[in-house]
């Protein structure tokens, strides 16, 4: 999960989320990078809204409702 | 038995004839409780029967002596009310047992009735202009009152349980409530069928309960095979949706970053987040 | 539960429910069969609409439980 | 499905689920028996807690509704 | 649950999920194929909509649920 | 997602998770691999207790809970 | 919120939280830090169960999200 806030914190920071970003703030952090990982991550996020995806969670209250019958 | 009949009128050993002939027409033989059944409702149920089962009144002590006469057959003799009718039919005794409780309809209480089920009284405006009827339905237990100008029933109430007896002023204001709550119909008190006889209790079934059971068998028919993985055609969709399922909370939990999760990763990132900050404040 | 089960065989295989086939699958499945429940499972079944109460069992929403807040 | 009652059944009745009670149950149905179906079903359930594999829901919630955002 | 694995990747891949195709995938993860569990999945995946099973697991909240405090 | 399927085709099958059995996975069943996003799916999987994920997802708001008996 | 990502991404990593740390992960995504937010954060996770907290947020029906595809 680690990557992923870094991700995060890139975002909030307004900085572009790319290889070598992902990988300065886990580096910052002690972490042993894991090359593919970032690469990974760092393709998965193409096209994706983060801003949505997060408000969703802020939203994602509680009600998973039951279905009427 | 014999030498009795002998010297009984020739309709009465008419009659007697007629139930045995009808016994040894149809497979079914039973006895029906007709008590407080207005002839025109008779007149209903025999028209819904008309070609499933045949309705005879007669005197109790015909139908004992055709019985009598019949071997086996005496036995439902002891199960005699009353109020007793011959139903026959070639239907068995569970079909029959749900025709005659489908051709019940609702009818009003008469004084000294067993409530068949609670009887609750609703809140709300009757359409009674105020008068000696408010009088008459609080001495019944019911909450009258006016209100604008309306008799109005206060709050909801069940004004006797199921199994308790109506007494007359009750009675007197469902009446004017225009609640129905007996059911009235041909209630079977028992059947002789292929040999033995079948006594009410064991003929009523619960159609509820039943509808149930057979949700509940497909259920577990459904369950068992998505868990098991036993894919057939009804289940085979379900089982990729629980492999799907389980492929994307493991990626989510995992974390891995894969397109088809990464929106759901990163909401789990910020609700763990969200979490923590409400903790740090 | 076996006779609805019996039942349910029976449906989901195109055949027709009756109190002698339902009673051959019983036997069949080692249960000793009770005549008159067969009878009364037969009886009940009348004006019962099966694949409906199949359907219902498929999507069942049963108890999905809000999350806490 | 009328394999998966088959296993139901024989379950119910306490006997053990092998290629020769399934099929005896199957064809007492009138079903010509699939014998690889049974094979697999069988197969399938080598190992499974029926009784657990029964009650434990096993479909998808039909209208878990997303919370608006 | 290998079995129905192995006919998400073909799925995935485009390619015809038959018999000597999920075969050859069980194989490859060096499992011991049973012969019928792959024809009963083959033949009970006929007609179904895979792409629309797939996306009802992803309509449905993923699985982060605990159970209640 | 198809990563996703090898791992846990490779995992319910109760063989080791590593690059070289995803990678024979994936390719027997016409995937073209990418090895990068294989080293990143087995480093992200290292030290995640796959089983207790599973029974989360499985466990979770589906809740179809099979009627009593 | 950055700070608190910076937190989770210490945790999630196993590195200590403490303020040089999160103070060089927070610089390293571009973040210019007010040292006495840090400080703060610092001081109120103290004594916090981090996990504990963290699996809460898990029981929410978070990825109600992730719409078909």
């Amino acid at each position: 999960m680690e990557y992923v806030y870094a991700a995060l914190l890139l975002f909030k920071a307004g900085k572009e989320i790319n290889e070598s970003s992902v990988q300065a703030v886990l580096t910052a952090a002690g972490i042993a990078v894991n090359e593919s990982r970032v690469k990974a991550l760092v393709a998965s996020l193409d096209g994706v809204d983060i801003e949505e995806a997060i408000s969703k969670a802020a939203a994602a209250p509680v009600a998973v409702a039951a279905a009427a019958p | 038995m014999g030498l009795y009949t002998v010297h009984l009128p020739q309709w009465k050993k008419d009659e007697i004839s007629e139930i045995k002939r009808l016994a040894s027409e149809y497979k079914l033989v039973g006895l029906v409780d007709m008590y407080g059944i207005p002839a025109k409702q008779v007149q209903d149920i025999r028209r819904n029967l008309r070609g499933k089962a045949e309705l005879k009144m007669t005197r109790n002590t015909l139908i004992e002596h055709a019985f009598g006469e019949q071997g086996d057959l005496g036995e439902l003799s002891s199960r005699l009310s009353g109020h007793s009718a011959l139903i026959f039919t070639n239907e068995n005794p569970f079909k029959l047992y749900s025709m005659l409780e489908k051709t019940k309809t609702k009818m009003a209480a008469r004084p000294g009735e067993t409530a068949p089920e609670d009887i609750v009284i609703s809140k709300g405006p009757t359409s009674f202009r105020p008068g000696p009827i408010v009088g008459e339905l609080q001495q019944a237990g019911i909450p009258a009152a006016i209100e604008a100008g309306k008799v109005t029933i206060r709050e909801t109430k069940t004004v006797v349980k199921a199994g308790q007896e109506i007494n007359k002023k009750l009675a007197d204001a469902l009446v004017k409530l225009d609640i129905k709550p007996m059911d009235v119909g041909l209630a079977l008190q028992a059947a002789f069928y292929e040999g033995s006889v079948y006594e009410a209790d064991v003929l009523a079934i619960d159609e509820t309960a039943f509808y149930n059971s057979i949700i509940s068998a497909a259920t577990h028919a459904f369950n068992l095979s998505v868990n098991a993985c036993y894919p057939t055609k009804d289940t085979a969709g379900a089982i990729i949706t629980k492999a799907v399922r389980e492929a994307r909370g493991v990626a989510v939990e995992a974390a891995v970053a894969s397109n088809d999760v990464i929106d759901a990763v990163l909401g789990r990132a910020q609700a763990q987040a969200m979490a923590l900050q409400n903790i740090t404040g």
